[in-house]
């Protein structure tokens, strides 16, 4: 046992180590128990939940981009009621904090299952994924406009008791408008970045490869813009940041934090090397180690500008 | 299902610029099914920066083997591996056909590169069973008989064997094989995967076909391959986890 | 000779080919010029200048990302004056279309050099740069402000009679809402994109790796976005545009044109392969003969959703 | 100036994790001169994605060396080159060194991997100069000696020659060289360029330098390699095209 404290604080929320399992990328846990050990994890944001069930969309749904990936899953999920009966069960097993990502088409549809959610205790947050660049309704229709963001915030804080961080949309001029707006209605933290709106087209069919038109760009390839806009919020808005984006290994991981992030969220890299979050892990005990620092948590914002 | 760094003993080409790639993991070779597929990192690089899926196409003591042709950059690094190279490799993935049934014959039917599961299956197929491989291409150069049994061919163009697609060789060569207990097992491209499709369910044939999709994560936490299901169109099946083998009657190819 | 027209129009303006060398990575052409035959490139867009020279960002100026590059040279030039005395004698020796890039810090800024440069014959049109990442004045202070970039396009117009194209920033919510201000103030065209805002870390010094702090992300890991951008342009804005960002290879170039793009530049890949832009036409005559296109133009917009 | 494909004839590890690539190129061979520089492409794919700057380290009939370490995925890619593999070379860049002066005795001085220039250097040298190559590291395994005459060497830790820095041993010898007539030559980290620049003004010497910065395309385009100039305030110099030597007078290191 080393003296390394690898704790890290989002708000009131505490995580053993600021590596946590992005949405949309680990499932509901279930797959992932497999290959990791997910009771050493920092925490797991689930899937986007919505009200209802969601078929999402028509294939193909993925597409490979130089060091990143498109994907237009279309918030494919269970619902909120599936999700409580059948997925809560196996996750209660493990001794991971659970954030749960919520993505609705309106305002209500959000108070609404936070509202049935908060009741679950095995929920310790709320991310609300106002960000989705690949559903109609929803997604960046509220991700590029600073007043529903406000709007969500108050509304789902008033039902909810849990912290609730609003993930953020990376396709706006300046992400610390809405890191500001999130502070201001009382959000706990926001989570920075979604992927970025992208597209790839069959040069012989003259189709897009993806049916729908555009994807979410994720991977190394966005991990430049994601660390700006980390520092963007950062520098003007003293808000928790989770940092997310392109985030391959633990020097990511230590970038990001030096960014702003008080936190991280691993995403792509879980399909490519699904044990990173693991190694990650003890790869910055080992840097804390050699390196002397006490409590890695100090990394974040300690920007040298 | 896990990870782990397995060793290429040799890479080898055959005649028509398809490769076969013998990798040893004791592992692999005493887990895998005929049908499951294998996802690979071909570099450590980040580019390319997914893994590829490929089918299991033969078990032999502690090795496992690959088919592929090149096809982009993924294949292109994999053909170049040698002996002693070490790949990183998620699996068992997948399914895997239901070959343990009540039938005397199998029929594989197989276009192109969808001949690679199938050394595999054959080999693996019990002991009562009668085995007839027919395998289309759309010229000589693509058909795969690697490993095959039994084999009937079919082209396009009419360079080897019969001329017309392997579902039409099938269909005229059905009622000579004589029996009635018969189960096809079929992979190849989604055009020839409908018209087998079709034909088995015209003709009350038992049909599990071997299906592709793009793929990220190969075991279910993406969401990224989907495929239509026919019992519940609220809901896709995914490929890599509810397949890649599926019976014709649930799925829309 | 085959019979392929590899011609293309961007609005009034002809090009013998699409394939443009993109502003800051062909210098004002004479290095190039040793590497390949300006005369088969479809057109140079010069560095930005401004009305003075500018010596542009202290080192370090750039920094490798994952299949990209941060740059943030901050608009180094000679100047207007110094631009027209030794560096237009050159370039006039070349049978090549000459763009002229503007990067100013004021509206009257870009409306002097443009009323300077427009007496020269040479300079068969202008692209308007408003958003350049690495400035501290103009740059995204502009890009990011509709307004301000309908008033420099009308403003700029008034005071020549070439094309003007405006070349747009990336780093907004709806790129489309700028190509319309665009095209209502009478501009010619567009130019998408400009580079993407990002930043890096060294994780020793806890400083940017960039002196400028952030930097303008280029190269194949933007091409999905820059893709989505035209595309976003073409469905909802009739203005011509040229297509750039992380084009690599003819493949990109139709992928660009499809997706939109009547012309496009090549940028990062001319310090990768600075013989690109020559072996990119040439594929691109074999792509038309084997596939019977007779004019390559016909490939603009030509998607199929 | 050109782009040219040149294939590699082998790789030699030296004892202290230093490699020495040996690569056919004619047109190289015969066009390049000491201090100027290449800039390669260690791999097709888009990963890394920039070309990477090397010095040339020495040239030998119809082939040329490069000299270097394995820092970053880059250098492990070029080490890992094996006869037979093409690379993309850009070159001849940069100026080069100034050897043929009005001097008797040229000094090297040179910390780490800033060997790396030296060998072809020292081989170009006029047949009447002295040289004298004063070589320092970390410890003992940064100490280059590799094509070097008359060494003399210093590390940190003291573990090889002279306990300190090179330009400290530089400092200490200089006097029992005897001459007047000396041109330095110096290549390494920004540090030890800093004090040998301060040492050879303060002493009037006559002192080139090869500078590093980190670089986009190698020939002028990008902007992307500033340097201070002394001279003109008002405009940096380019590393890659205006240097990569300097005299020290001339820039701010
Ligand atoms: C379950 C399964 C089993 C497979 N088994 C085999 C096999 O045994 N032999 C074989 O040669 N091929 C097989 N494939 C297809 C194989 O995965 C592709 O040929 C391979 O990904 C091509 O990679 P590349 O880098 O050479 O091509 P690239 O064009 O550079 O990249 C391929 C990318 O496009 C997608 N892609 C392209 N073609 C396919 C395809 N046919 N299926 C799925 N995704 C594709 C992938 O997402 C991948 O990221 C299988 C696919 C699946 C889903
Ligand atoms: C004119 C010149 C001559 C050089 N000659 C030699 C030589 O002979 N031998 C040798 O070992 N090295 C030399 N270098 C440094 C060499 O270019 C770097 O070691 C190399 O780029 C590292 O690449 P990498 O992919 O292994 O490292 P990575 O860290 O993966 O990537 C290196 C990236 O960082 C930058 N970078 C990192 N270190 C340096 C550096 N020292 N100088 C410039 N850019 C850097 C580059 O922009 C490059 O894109 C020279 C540099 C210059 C400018
Ligand atoms: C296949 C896929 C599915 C995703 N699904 C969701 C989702 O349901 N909800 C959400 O908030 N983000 C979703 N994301 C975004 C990721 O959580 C993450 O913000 C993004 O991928 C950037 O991180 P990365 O570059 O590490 O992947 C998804 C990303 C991918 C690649
Ligand atoms: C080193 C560098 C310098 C650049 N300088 C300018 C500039 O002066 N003016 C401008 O409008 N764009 C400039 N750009 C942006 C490019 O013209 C282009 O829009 C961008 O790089 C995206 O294309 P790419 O991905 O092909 O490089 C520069 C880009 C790079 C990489
Ligand atoms: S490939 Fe990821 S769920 Fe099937
Ligand atoms: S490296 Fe591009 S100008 Fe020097």
């Amino acid at each position: 046992m080393s003296n390394v404290d690898l704790s890290v604080k989002v708000g009131t929320l505490t995580f053993r180590n600021p590596v946590l399992l992005a949405s949309g990328t680990v499932g509901y846990g279930s797959e992932m128990s497999e290959l990791i050990d997910l009771n050493k994890i920092g925490g797991i944001v689930t899937k986007s939940l919505s009200l209802k069930p969601r078929k999402g969309n028509p294939p193909q749904r993925i597409v490979e981009t130089p060091s990143g990936m498109l994907n237009a899953i279309g918030l494919t999920n269970v619902g909120v009621e599936v999700f409580l009966k059948e997925k809560i069960p196996f996750l209660k097993k493990f001794d991971v904090p659970l954030i749960c990502n919520i993505a609705a088409s309106s305002v209500e549809e959000y108070v609404e299952c936070t509202k049935i959610l908060t009741e679950e205790e095995t929920i310790k947050a709320f991310e609300i994924n106002v960000s989705c660049p690949n559903v109609k309704e929803g997604g960046l229709q509220f991700g590029n406009d600073v007043s529903a963001v406000g709007k969500i915030t108050e509304k789902v804080k008033a039902v909810t008791d849990k912290p609730v961080i609003i993930k953020l949309s990376p396709n706006v001029s300046y992400i610390s408008e809405f890191a500001k707006v999130v502070k201001k209605e009382g959000g706990d933290a926001v989570s920075a970045i979604n992927t970025l709106v992208g597209t790839s087209f069959d040069i012989f069919t003259r189709k897009p490869k993806i049916k729908n038109i555009t994807g979410g760009l994720s991977g190394p390839a966005i991990k430049p813009v994601a660390l700006a806009k980390v520092l963007e919020i950062s520098m003007s808005v003293g808000i928790p940041i989770i940092g997310i984006g392109g985030i391959m290994n633990w020097k990511d991981v230590v970038e990001f934090m030096i960014a702003g992030a008080s936190a991280i969220q691993l995403g792509t890299v879980n399909f490519i090397d699904p044990a990173a979050a693991e190694k990650i892990i003890s790869s910055l005990e080992q840097y804390c180690i050699k390196n002397k620092i006490e409590k890695l948590s100090s990394l974040t914002a300690s920007y040298n500008l | 299902m896990f990870v782990i760094d397995a060793t290429v003993e040799k890479s080898i080409e055959l005649d028509n610029q398809i490769y076969l790639l013998k990798i040893h993991s004791p592992q692999i070779a005493e887990t895998i099914r005929p049908g499951q597929f294998l996802n690979i990192r071909v570099s450590d690089s980040y580019y390319p920066l997914l893994r590829r899926p490929f089918s299991v196409c033969d078990v032999e003591d502690d090795f496992f083997y690959l088919m592929f042709n090149i096809y982009g950059e993924g294949t292109k690094i994999l053909a170049n591996k040698r002996f002693g190279d070490v790949i990183d490799v998620l699996g068992p993935l997948g399914n895997g056909f239901n070959y343990n049934g009540d039938y005397d014959t199998a029929i594989i039917v197989a276009g192109g590169l969808g001949a690679a599961p199938f050394p595999f299956l054959i080999k693996k197929l019990p002991q009562d069973k009668n085995v007839y491989s027919f395998i289309g291409g759309r010229t000589f150069k693509d058909v795969i008989i690697h490993g095959m049994k039994n084999i009937l061919t079919a082209t396009d163009d009419g360079s080897l064997g019969y001329k017309g697609t392997v579902v039409d060789l099938l269909k005229v060569n059905l009622p000579m094989l004589n029996s009635s207990r018969i189960k096809i097992f079929g992979c190849g491209p989604n055009a020839m995967l409908r018209s087998l499709k079709e034909f088995c369910i015209d003709n009350n044939l038992d049909c599990e076909v071997s299906t592709e999709s793009a793929m990220a994560c190969g075991f279910g936490i993406c969401q990224g391959c989907p495929i239509e299901s026919v019992d519940n169109p609220d809901k896709f099946l995914l490929v890599c986890k509810d397949g890649p083998v599926f019976n014709v009657k649930d799925v829309i190819i």
